[in-house]
Order: C-alpha cells, then sequence, then structure tokens
C-alpha cells in the first residue's frame, strides 16, 4: 500500500506484455499495439534516454515537440488509456472529486487523480497547455500547473477557427518555440523539424486514405481502429504512427482486393456523434456481430487535417501548425462555436453513407449535449434519419453498465432502425 | 388499497431512558433538547450538565405532537413537567414545530454538541446520518462546528433509502447492517442509490438469485461509499464519530471504517440522541451566558 | 414607472419606454461584451439573465440536463418571448454553455425570416498576460463595432465612444459607492437589494440608471441601519442573478455584505481608463480587470483569491458563501485553487450547490442558517 | 389465432389474451422478486379467466423490464416497440404515446404508418414515474386510486419543486404543517410530474393525438395537468396498464405467421 504506484511504468509494462502475448496469438495484428509501444514506452523512458518529458493538451502541436527531441505525454490520453480498466480509473475519478464537481468531464477528473495522487511518478520538465477543448480543461490545467510546479507555458486557443485565430496561435506557437529554447538550451533544429512536418504530412495523408477506404461499402475497415485516431493529438510527427497508419492502410486495401468488408454482413453504417466510448469499447465489436452494425466515422476521431503546405517557410508553418490543431480531433468539433460542430456533423453523414445515427453522449461534455438537439434537427431534416441519444460516460465504466447500454442499443436498433439480431 | 395491516419493517423501535444515578433532580438548571427528524423523534432532558432523561420515537404526521409526545415519554418517571423545565431548544428538520421551545438551532451545530459531550472533546470529524440529509461536520474541541457539508438535490444513500430497502426485502431494519455483514466477499455496489433506482436494482439482485447478504452488502457499500465521499470532500481528522440512526448499523459503520482506515469512536450512549442532547447543551449554555440568578423563564407556550 | 428595485426585472418600463421611443436593444452575453460599444452606437444593451424563470423545460429539451441550469433558463425565456424586445444578441464565448445561448439561438433564430436580427459571436482571451491576447481582442471588438455600424447604419465615433466610456463610469462609480455602504457595521442596504441595483444596471439606460441610484443612495443614507444581523456574509460563485436566493440567506440573520459574482461587484469594479484609442482602452480595461474564473490561468486565480480576501477584510465578513452552479465546471473547480488557502487563513466557507430554480428553499435555509450559527460572534 | 402478450413491469406483471386481435381477456398480478413466477400466474389466471387451454394458444410474447427472465415465452419484444403497436391497434389516430412505469416514463413518436420515428426515455432520476406518485399518496394518506379526484378539487397551485421522491416527501409533509388541503398539495405533485414528462414528449415533438399509457393513466388529475401543459388533448385507451401486453400478444401473432 505504502509503496508509490507508478502508474507510466505500469502503461508501459501492461504494452510489452500485451506485445509478447500478441507476437505469440496472433502476429498479424501486432501493429495495432506497437503504436501503443511508442505511445507509452517513449514516455516512460524519455529520462533514461535523456529527453525531456513534457506533459501537453489538445492543440500543442507534437511536431513543435518533436523538433526538439523531447516527448510529449498527452494528459488527456491516460483517462481515454484506462477508461477501460474501471478498477484504476475510479481511483482516479475519486480521488479527483475531493476537488473538483462530480458533474466534471471524466477525462478531467482522471487528469486531477493522476497527477494529485503523485501516481505520475517521474516528474515532467515541462508542462504546455492551451485553452482548449473545453471548460472542464480550461479549469484544471492551472491547477495542474500549480501542482506541478515544473516550467509552464500556457497558449490561449481562440474561439473562432478563422484566420485571425490561425494568426493568434501561429504568435503563440512562435513564442512557444522560444520556450522550448530556454528549457533545452538548443535552438530550433529547422532540418529536424522538417523532417517532423515531412512525417506529419505522410501521416496525415495515409490517415486521409484510410478515411477515405472507410467511405467504401462494405466498410473496409472495422469500427474499433476508429479509436486510436485521437492518437494524432499526441504522436502527429512520431514515426510510430506513421507505420500505424500504414498497417492500417494495407489491411483495408487487402479487403477491398479480397471483395469484401471488415464485417463479414455490414447492414447499417453508424456513426457516433460525440465522444467515444472508451470505456466500453467492446460495445462496437457486440454490434458488428449482433445487428451488422459497424461504426463508420465518429465525430470525435474524425480526421481531414490540413497539411504543411510548405515546410520550408519559416512563416507559414506556424499558421499551418494553427489551422492543424484546430482541425484535430475532438477539437474540430467539441471546441468552439457549434456551427462549426454541425458542419462536421453533416459531413460525416454525407460523405460516409451513414444510416444510422447515435449522440453517444459523454455526459460531462455538457456542451456539445447543449448542442445535441441542433445536430438531432440538422440530421432529421437533411437525412430523414432520428438520432439516438444516450448518455453514457465516455471514461468512468460505473455510469452504465455494458447490458445496460446493450438494452438501450438494442432497443434502438429493433424499435427504430427495425433491425433483427443476427443470430 | 389501505396496506395498514402490512408489517413495517423500516420502523425503528422506540425507547427511553433515565439516568439512575441522578435521583432527583430539584434544585438544578433544568434544559432540554427535542430533535425532530424527518423519520425519528428524540428528547433529551438535562440536569446541571449531566444527561437525565431521554426518549426516542417515531415522528408522526403531525410534527408538533411528536415533540409533545418526546418530551412526554422522556419525563416519564422523573416526576418533571414541562414548567420545570428551565430552557428548550429545538434542533432537527421539523425544529420550528416543537411548540415549547424557546430557541430553534440547526441540528449541524446541535450534533456537533451532542458528540462533543458523547465521545469526549477529541473529536473532530463527525458524520450524521439522519432521513433524508447526510452531514460531514468538522469541529473543535468544545464542540462547536468549523466546516461541514451536506448531500444535496437527491437524498440517495440517506436514512430513508435505508428504510425502503427494509420493507423491501422484509427485513428488520435494526439487522441489515449484521446481515450483510455475512458476506465473505465484498459485492460490487449496487450502481445508484436513488432511492427509487436502488429498489429497482435490489429487486433485480434479488430476481437474479443473489442471497440477501450479498445484496444488502451491495446496498450498504453503495451507501459507505457515497458517505465517504462527502467526509473526504470536508475533510477528515481523528476523532471520529458517527451519530444519528445510522451509527447503530454495524454494516455501514464498519464499510466506512475501512474505507476511511480510521475506527470510529464507540459509545455505551446512545448515538441517536446526540442531535437532541446538543439541544439541551445550547439550552444550558444560553440560560448560564444570561446569568442563571436573574433568569427569568419567559417561555412562549403554544397549545400542543 | 417603476422604482429602482423592480428595474431588476427583465421586463421593466425603462426598456418599455425606450422601445417606445423608438430605441433598439441588444442582449449581450457574459461580461466580455462591453457595453459602452453598443451605448457609442445608441442602443441599448442588456445583459440577458434568468432572473425570475420558474420553469426550464423548454431550455432543457434544447440543452439537455446536463447543461448548466442558468443557460437554459436564459435560453427558455429567448424562447418563451421574455425577451421579445431584443433586436440582436452578441455573446463573447465567457464559458462554453453562454456560447450554447448563443449557438442555440441563432439556430433557432434561422428558422425564421430576416436578416433584421442582429447575431454575432466575438472571442475574448482567456489568457492575459502574452503580448498577442490584446490585439487579438481589439480586433473582435473593431469587428463587433463595424458590425454594428453596418447594420444598424450608424457611426460609432471616437467622441461617442468616449461619452459612453464616461457614463458607464460614472454607473461603476455610483455602484462603487453602494458597496462603501456595505462596508458599515450597521449597513443601510441588504445584500438582496444590492443585487437587485447591479441587475438594474445591466436593464436599463445608463444614464437613466445613474440618475436613479444618485437618487436612491441620498436616500438611503437617512435610512434606518440595519443591526439585527447576526453574521456578515460575503457570496461568491457562478452567476447569481436571484435576489431571493440572497433573500433565503438573509432572512436566516446572514447578511450579504459584499460578493465576487457576475451580475454584482464583478463589472463594476475599476473604471475604465481612457487612454488613446477608446475601443483600445475598453479592450484593456475588459481584459485585465475581468477576475472570471472562465480565464485559464494561475494569475486570474491568484488575483481572484487575493480580491475575495481583501473583500473579506475590508467589509468585515464573518463567513464566504460559495455558491456552484450545477454543471459549471469554471466555478466549480475553483476549491481546487483556494479552498485551502481560505483554511489556512481561517475564513469559513460553506459550499452550496445551486440550481437557478431554486427548487427547495429549505435547504438552502438550513445550510445557511447551520453556517450562521458557526459563524456569529459569541455574543449574539 | 390465439395469442398471449405479457408485460413483465417493475411491479405488476400483465398479461393479455387476444383471439384474432379481439382482446378476450386480461389479468394484473404484482411481480415480486421473481417476474416467471409472476408471468405463469398472469398467464394462467388470463387463459382460465377466458376458459381457453393453453394447447389452443398459438403463441407467447413478453415485454416489459423484466421481459427476458419469463422462460416460458418463445418471443421477447422491447417495451417501445409493444407499446408502439399495442395503442395502434387501439386507436389508429394516435401520434405520440406516453407510456409512464412505476420508475420510468417514455414518450414515443409513431410515422403515419404506425413505424416508430424517435423516442425519449428519462435518465437516472425517476422522477417522472409512478412510483413518484405512489409515494406522495403513502405520505398525504390518500389512496392511489383517488389522487386524480383530490387534483381536481384544487383551489390554487401549490409549487412543488423537488424532484427526489424522499425530498418531495418532506415537502408534502411540510406542507401538511402548513395547513395546505390535499386538494392543493396533489394538484402540486402533479404538476411537477407533468413538467418533467411534458419535456419528455417537448423532445420529440408535440402532435395531435397524443395518448398516455400506463397505470396513471387512470389518474384523471394527471391528465388534467398534462393536457394542460402540452396544450393538447390526451387520449386514454379503456384498459391503459394492458397496451404494452396487448402490443405483445400481436407480436406474438406476427411471428406465429
Amino acid at each position: 500500500m505504502s509503496e508509490q504506484f507508478d502508474l507510466i511504468k505500469y502503461l508501459s509494462d501492461s504494452v510489452d506484455s500485451l506485445l509478447d502475448y500478441m507476437k505469440k496469438k496472433s502476429p498479424e495484428r501486432l501493429w495495432m499495439f506497437e503504436v501503443q509501444k511508442s505511445q507509452w514506452g517513449d514516455i516512460y523512458n524519455a529520462h533514461k534516454d535523456g529527453k525531456k518529458l513534457i506533459y501537453v493538451s489538445a492543440c500543442v502541436p507534437p511536431e513543435l515537440i518533436f523538433a526538439f527531441d523531447c516527448v510529449p505525454c498527452l494528459l488527456d490520453a491516460i483517462p481515454t488509456r484506462l477508461a477501460s480498466q474501471p478498477e484504476l480509473s475510479s481511483k482516479y475519478i475519486d480521488f479527483a472529486e475531493q476537488f473538483v464537481p462530480p458533474t466534471m468531464c471524466a477525462i478531467d477528473k482522471v487528469d486531477v487523480g493522476t497527477v494529485f495522487s503523485g501516481d505520475m511518478v517521474e516528474k515532467p520538465d515541462a508542462f504546455i497547455y492551451t485553452t482548449y477543448p473545453c471548460d472542464n480543461s480550461r479549469a484544471i490545467y492551472p491547477a495542474i500547473e500549480k501542482k506541478l510546479g515544473v516550467p509552464t507555458f500556457a497558449i490561449d486557443a481562440p474561439f473562432r477557427k478563422d484566420d485571425r485565430g490561425y494568426r493568434y496561435l501561429a504568435d503563440q506557437y512562435k513564442d512557444m518555440v522560444v520556450f522550448l529554447e530556454e528549457l533545452t538550451g538548443k535552438k530550433l533544429d529547422w532540418d529536424r523539424f522538417e523532417e517532423v512536418m515531412d512525417i506529419s504530412n505522410q501521416t496525415n495523408i495515409l490517415m486521409d486514405k484510410v478515411s477515405t477506404l472507410r467511405k467504401r461499402v462494405p466498410c473496409p475497415l472495422p469500427s474499433r481502429l476508429l479509436i486510436l485516431n485521437e492518437l494524432q493529438l499526441q504522436m502527429i510527427g512520431h514515426p510510430g504512427l506513421l507505420k500505424f497508419f500504414e498497417n492500417q492502410y494495407k489491411v483495408g486495401m487487402s479487403n477491398i482486393e479480397n471483395g469484401i468488408g471488415a464485417v463479414p454482413d455490414e447492414k447499417y453504417r453508424v456513426t457516433w456523434l460525440q465522444n467515444m466510448l472508451w470505456s466500453n469499447a467492446g460495445i462496437m465489436d457486440w454490434m458488428e456481430k449482433k445487428y451488422g452494425a459497424v461504426l463508420i466515422m465518429d465525430a470525435f476521431g474524425y480526421q481531414k487535417a490540413p497539411l504543411f503546405e510548405d515546410p520550408k517557410d519559416r512563416e507559414r508553418v506556424f499558421m499551418d501548425c494553427g489551422r492543424k490543431a484546430l482541425a484535430s480531433p475532438m477539437i474540430h468539433g467539441a471546441s468552439g462555436p457549434a456551427e462549426i460542430y454541425l458542419d462536421l456533423v453533416d459531413q460525416v453523414m454525407d460523405e460516409y453513407s451513414i444510416n444510422v445515427a447515435m449522440f453517444v453522449g459523454h455526459v460531462g461534455c455538457k456542451h456539445t449535449w447543449a448542442a445535441a438537439k441542433m445536430v438531432k434537427d440538422t440530421i432529421a431534416e437533411k437525412y430523414d434519419l432520428p438520432t439516438l441519444l444516450m448518455d453514457i460516460d465516455a471514461c468512468d465504466a460505473r455510469y452504465k453498465s455494458t447490458e445496460e447500454i446493450k438494452e438501450i442499443i438494442s432497443e434502438y436498433m429493433e424499435s427504430v432502425v427495425g433491425a433483427k439480431p443476427i443470430q | 388499497m389501505s396496506k395498514a395491516s402490512e408489517t413495517e419493517y423500516w420502523r425503528w423501535a422506540e425507547h427511553q431512558w433515565k439516568n439512575p444515578d441522578i435521583p432527583d433532580w430539584q434544585g438544578s438548571l433544568v434544559t432540554a433538547g427535542v430533535d425532530i427528524g424527518s423519520t425519528s423523534t428524540q428528547a433529551v432532558i438535562m440536569a446541571d450538565g449531566k444527561l437525565y432523561a431521554y426518549s426516542s420515537i417515531r415522528t408522526g404526521a403531525d410534527s408538533p405532537n411528536s415533540a409533545i409526545d418526546a418530551i412526554n415519554t422522556a419525563m416519564e418517571g422523573t416526576g418533571l413537567s414541562l414548567p420545570d423545565i428551565d430552557y428548550t431548544v429545538g434542533t432537527g428538520y421539523g425544529r420550528v414545530n416543537v411548540p415549547f421551545a424557546d430557541k430553534t438551532v440547526t441540528e449541524i451545530t446541535c450534533h456537533a454538541r451532542g458528540a462533543n459531550f458523547i465521545y469526549g472533546s477529541g473529536v473532530r470529524t463527525l458524520l450524521d446520518m439522519g432521513g433524508q440529509d447526510c452531514k460531514a461536520i468538522h469541529c473543535d474541541e468544545t464542540g462547536k462546528v468549523t466546516s461541514f457539508m451536506m448531500n444535496d438535490k437527491c437524498a440517495a444513500g440517506t436514512g430513508r433509502g435505508m428504510e425502503v430497502i427494509a420493507n423491501l426485502l422484509s427485513v428488520p431494519i435494526g439487522e441489515i447492517g449484521e446481515i450483510s455483514l455475512r458476506v465473505e466477499e465484498e459485492p460490487e455496489p449496487v450502481s445508484s442509490i436513488c432511492v427509487i433506482f436502488a429498489k429497482t436494482e435490489v429487486t433485480r439482485l434479488m430476481r437474479a438469485g443473489w442471497p440477501l447478504e450479498k445484496v444488502l452488502a451491495s446496498y450498504c457499500r453503495a451507501m459507505a461509499i457515497r458517505v465517504v465521499r462527502l467526509l473526504e470532500r470536508n475533510g477528515i481528522e481523528k476523532d471520529f464519530a458517527i451519530t444519528g440512526g445510522i451509527a447503530k448499523n454495524a454494516g455501514i459503520v464498519r464499510r466506512i471504517e475501512n474505507m476511511l482506515g480510521i475506527e470510529a469512536l464507540k459509545t455505551e450512549s446512545d448515538p441517536q440522541i446526540a442531535g437532541a442532547l446538543g439541544g439541551a447543551l445550547v439550552a444550558k449554555d444560553l440560560i448560564e451566558k444570561k446569568g442563571s440568578q436573574n433568569f427569568q423563564k419567559d417561555r412562549r407556550r403554544v397549545n400542543g | 414607472m417603476d422604482s429602482l428595485l423592480m428595474k431588476s426585472n427583465i421586463r421593466n418600463t425603462s426598456i418599455e419606454e425606450w422601445k417606445q421611443k423608438g430605441g433598439k436593444t441588444i442582449g449581450t452575453i457574459c461580461c466580455h461584451v462591453p457595453g459602452e460599444i453598443f451605448h457609442a452606437a445608441g442602443l441599448l444593451p442588456v445583459r440577458l439573465r434568468a432572473t425570475g424563470c420558474t420553469d426550464d423545460s423548454e431550455g432543457e429539451v434544447w440543452m439537455s440536463s446536463f447543461a448548466c441550469s442558468f443557460a437554459r433558463s436564459c435560453f427558455e425565456l429567448l424562447l418563451d418571448g421574455t425577451y421579445d424586445f431584443l433586436d440582436g444578441i452578441v455573446s463573447s464565448d465567457g464559458c462554453s454553455m453562454a456560447t450554447r445561448i448563443y449557438d442555440n439561438y441563432k439556430y433557432y433564430k434561422k428558422k425564421e425570416d430576416s436578416n433584421k436580427f442582429y447575431l454575432k459571436d466575438i472571442g475574448a482571451p482567456r489568457i492575459n498576460n502574452t503580448k498577442h491576447a490584446l490585439p487579438y481582442y481589439i480586433s473582435e471588438l473593431n469587428e463587433l463595432k463595424a458590425g454594428l455600424e453596418n447594420h444598424f447604419g450608424v457611426e460609432i465615433t471616437e467622441e461617442k465612444l468616449k461619452k459612453s466610456i464616461a457614463v458607464f463610469n460614472e454607473s461603476r462609480e455610483l455602484v462603487r459607492e453602494l458597496y462603501e455602504l456595505r462596508k458599515s457595521d450597521a449597513p443601510v442596504i441588504t445584500g438582496a437589494d444590492s443585487l437587485k441595483i447591479t441587475l438594474a444596471s445591466v436593464s436599463m439606460p445608463p444614464e437613466e440608471f445613474n440618475a436613479m441610484l444618485k437618487k436612491y443612495l441620498a436616500e438611503l443614507k437617512t435610512r434606518k441601519p440595519l443591526n439585527d444581523y447576526r453574521a456578515r456574509l460575503m457570496l461568491i460563485g457562478s452567476a447569481i442573478d436571484d435576489p431571493e436566493y440572497i433573500k433565503v440567506i438573509e432572512d436566516k440573520g446572514g447578511l450579504v455584505v459584499c460578493d465576487a459574482t457576475c451580475y454584482g461587484s464583478r463589472q463594476l469594479w475599476e473604471p475604465v481608463a481612457c487612454e488613446g484609442e477608446a475601443i483600445a482602452s475598453i479592450a484593456k480595461s475588459y481584459l485585465d480587470k475581468t477576475v472570471c474564473p472562465r480565464m485559464s490561468q494561475v494569475s486570474t486565480h491568484n488575483e481572484l483569491y487575493d480580491m475575495i480576501i481583501r473583500m473579506v477584510k475590508d467589509f468585515k465578513v464573518d463567513g464566504i458563501v460559495y455558491a456552484k452552479m450545477k454543471n459549471c465546471q469554471v466555478w466549480g473547480s475553483e476549491t481546487l485553487y483556494f479552498e485551502d488557502d481560505l483554511k489556512a487563513a481561517n475564513i469559513p466557507l460553506l459550499v452550496v450547490e445551486r440550481e437557478e430554480i431554486m427548487t427547495n428553499a429549505g435547504q438552502l435555509a438550513i445550510r445557511a442558517e447551520a453556517f450562521i450559527e458557526m459563524v456569529e460572534k459569541e455574543d449574539n | 389465432m390465439l395469442t398471449v402478450g405479457i408485460d413483465s413491469g417493475n411491479q405488476n406483471t400483465k398479461a393479455v389474451l387476444l383471439m384474432d386481435g379481439k382482446i378476450i381477456g386480461r389479468a394484473k398480478v404484482l411481480t415480486g422478486f421473481n417476474p416467471d413466477e409472476a408471468a405463469v400466474k398472469a398467464y394462467e389466471l388470463v387463459l382460465s379467466e377466458a376458459g381457453v387451454n393453453s394447447r389452443e394458444l398459438a403463441a407467447v410474447a413478453a415485454t416489459g423490464a423484466g421481459r427476458n427472465m419469463v422462460e416460458f415465452a418463445e418471443n421477447k419484444v422491447n417495451e417501445t416497440s409493444s407499446a408502439a403497436r399495442g395503442i395502434r391497434h387501439v386507436n389508429s389516430s394516435i401520434n405520440t404515446v406516453i407510456d409512464m412505469g412505476s420508475e420510468g416514463c417514455r414518450a414515443i413518436r409513431l410515422r403515419p404508418d404506425g413505424k416508430i420515428s424517435n423516442y425519449e426515455v428519462n435518465d437516472k432520476c425517476a422522477s417522472g414515474g409512478g412510483t413518484f406518485i405512489e409515494s406522495m399518496a403513502r405520505v398525504l394518506q390518500i389512496p392511489l386510486a383517488e389522487m386524480g379526484a383530490y387534483s381536481i378539487r384544487h383551489t390554487k397551485e401549490v409549487p412543488m419543486n423537488a424532484q427526489c421522491v424522499v425530498f418531495a416527501e418532506s415537502e408534502v409533509v411540510s406542507l401538511i404543517h402548513q395547513k395546505e388541503t390535499v386538494e392543493n398539495i396533489v394538484y402540486g405533485i402533479h404538476i411537477g410530474i407533468t413538467n418533467r414528462i411534458a419535456s419528455l414528449v417537448r423532445r420529440v415533438g408535440i402532435i395531435e393525438n397524443i395518448a398516455l399509457i400506463g397505470g396513471p393513466g387512470h389518474n384523471i388529475g394527471l391528465v388534467q395537468c398534462l393536457e394542460a401543459e402540452l396544450k393538447k388533448n390526451i387520449i386514454i385507451p379503456e384498459c391503459p396498464e394492458h397496451i404494452s401486453a396487448i402490443g405483445a400478444a400481436l407480436y406474438a401473432e406476427e411471428h406465429v405467421l
């Protein structure tokens, strides 16, 4: 009890044992897990490898961190990773509720819990946060800054996603470079930065291709792979992520060549229009099996990132960082004015030939819930489709049991969609 | 339609007690506290700062009558009558309905004061679980409240919920705690302790064939978790004590202790009277502050 | 005609008269939308709130039960006609709940006809200590100014802006005078009435408000002081626009003598210093002084805490009532920042959860009463 | 053809016997801790009262929260579908059906062809369910069946704000102490619950021809409040608590063919 639990070590070790297991069990799926090795292993080994470890939030361009040869640790990636382990996530959630309201987003509760409990043993060298994605994060990041007591750089994210906003971000990213130069004692190595931007572009191009594959009927890729789209927030520019999407693309292409979908009998093309259900990801597999309902695209991981147009243009790259940040997963829909969110919903519906719409609404995300009726009405008007509104907690599995969620989806599928369970 | 004949498993036992060590109260400063809770009412009488007599009865539909019943029951066999009581403090949720009270004080203040008397001046953290609310109180060595926190909006996880479960499962409420401790391993807590949903969930567990002790353990655990959250939010410092009816429920108490890693102080007295006792103590303070010599009985007496 | 306290109603005779004269009104959301700019355009800015809302079920249909009930109730009143005197709405991204009032209403209005109704949202920085924040905010305000000029066919000149700044500064000055009176050991005004006055200030033409408040202040000074209270309280927390809420606390003997709330002390503390260009002066002032936890930087939380401590001292506060709106993260997490400090400074704190529509005044009353018993001086 | 539909609710289990779409028997028993047993009881009751032998039955279907525990029913259908199916059978003009159970409430919007266009269910608080009214009746010490009659005799509106059953109970007690009349209190309770139901109905959209089913359909006071709040006429079918069982029986009928 008294020994300090090292969460990052635990996550890194879990990936290792998972990889060992997969090597024996199904080596063809190994690639899905190797990316997690890059994610957690790099963080755990940062100091051993002589690199600076930097806690970051969304909209902090990972490319810039990589260009300084530092390791970013996206705080929000921890809650989504822990969501499938209620015994751990609930520990941090309960811990956090001493300080924050129980209605706070569970992602942020876990952030507070992991940092304040001391389980993030390895102290970071710096903390860089932005004022995105939402009120929850805005409320806790400064508190985390206070708690950590490490050099911190804070970036104000603009409300609207327009040129003024990109410029505003670009100016601050330039200051962030100065901050990183002071932190590392090194000037920004533009050659290295260009390399990273190149990897970032390649990855984004592949992500776009992968997304395009998903537009096919039947969808050549399974629902589950959508979960990892969020890795972009932390890892874009990392070769590990590039490799992950290369593999994903290969799988998709090979399914297409064989003329099959990822799910043998695709009957329904489903979208989830708010958060991902990390706490109950198995629901996606169950929907595929039970109804032939495949999650084709979701509004959280939806990917349509702009590229670095010219990595050699030292002014423009910062504007592009701004554009990319505001078009990244979660940020593109969940942050800023609702109109942009509604446009994104429309794009998902339109581009992916969706015929079942579900607002799987994370209860902590109150402002997207406050747009739920607009989402529902937009879909009804334009696509003449109903939308299931279901409250769930994306990171706290205790909110609704798997059985309850299945019950709700079944009822909807069978009574409104008219689906019959596949025996 | 009426269900009058049904056994009422939720009912607490009524009782009355008189201090055998105080043969006669005459010549003493006699004060009283009456605590009208949503489910039970207690009256405590003190003579010169010593616990003299008390009663605990069910709160009826008419609070003023309950107050009168409680004080009369407490006075039984003491030779006291209402005019003999120098000062009375009404407390609890129905405190404004104590017709013979000289002053009303909230149960939060009274419980802290009462706990200080029952458990000693070392008590810093106090948990009071009432019929429809739950309070985490922090107090100083004189029994004065320094901070407190109460459940909001929803009465999930309070005494009333326990009563509903007792009735549903036909288990006398006094036995729930003991039975719930008969499990070898702690089950998952019920996911909702909203009074109505918990009823559904408990029913579901029974239908799924869970043994009674496991169902009760699951429910008690959920309640304990909720209470511990409240305590943690208010801050925990030793010594720790529990007052109110729930202090008698070992199933809840033991679980709270395990979760906090702190043992609650035990007492020979009745923890349910803490509120009324605190009232009587506050009454004594008030008189003493006014100066007992020129103290005048200026009681507003309302016809019960 | 309504008395000054009656002007705290969302619909009051001042607004009626303004409309009868053919005046136009703009509803504003959150405190980063400067009233001065509208005033300079000859428009009447009315800050959106939900005072007196008794049912938010339609608001809940739109915004769900997971939304903040203040936002929900404001939206309800936009739908039910309470705000039918508005000719436009301008919002800043105070918090994401506030922006959703705007977003939903814009969506709702789109289904109607016209472009007659003016709709605009501006961004307001959440970090003010970078060199980029102020220019960004100035650009947003200039865009708003140009938008108003274009839509309403008016010109907002420097001169008009400076005049408006002076008028609004006078309001701030007068409200400060009001707050000064509350520092007395026996104040002449309750917290509930004080809130009514600051509410009136966002619901009527400022010149009229200034004139009425001047008279009211003169009259106040001759009033019988309040000295039968049991404790002096400070109220902090999410948007509180409901005088009844304060009344419940004051009925238990806890006189609310000061506050750090959005419709109370927040906007009216420091005057806008007019140096150089008017919009820039307004921007600088609004960005610097707004001590709102929506800002996402440690310094704001520290300033907020310092301000609270200062007011506790100046107003001789016995305890702080911290009313957290359910589902409000912005104020809800303030515990992270100052609860320990308050404890260390020996300032008693009562935390209560609040919803816009007071569903159980009894619950607030018992907490308030117990808190008052806890903090009141022994000799009472 | 003869079919039986069983609605295994949290509180009561209802059974309906259909002959070629005609209702020839109805039964209602308490569910208790063993829904299967209760279902058997309701099933036997409905058959014996109609004098039908179980061998004559073509099929049995179960609906309701406990449907999966009703082992002898070969068909299971969810609550939304059975409510929709049932109401259209007894009244083909219905566009929206409000199904009020003991704990939950759902509003279902139907397409002209009888298919479900969308529906809404109350969330984590049970304040919109029948149990709420029942608990209040207990505190007021009046029979549940008379709540409606009391409510329509009200003389003024007393706000009853608490959503939580327990707080509502104490609110009722304090109103009694304030000497408020039972009639006005009951009316206040109905207004409060109506607001929560109306919110669900608004979410699916309010149009003409709304029906209320479930036990509370018998509560005339509640119905009046709902009508006033929604500004629409509320249609109560003849046997509101049996509608879902009818829907299940129809479902059984289809699944024989």
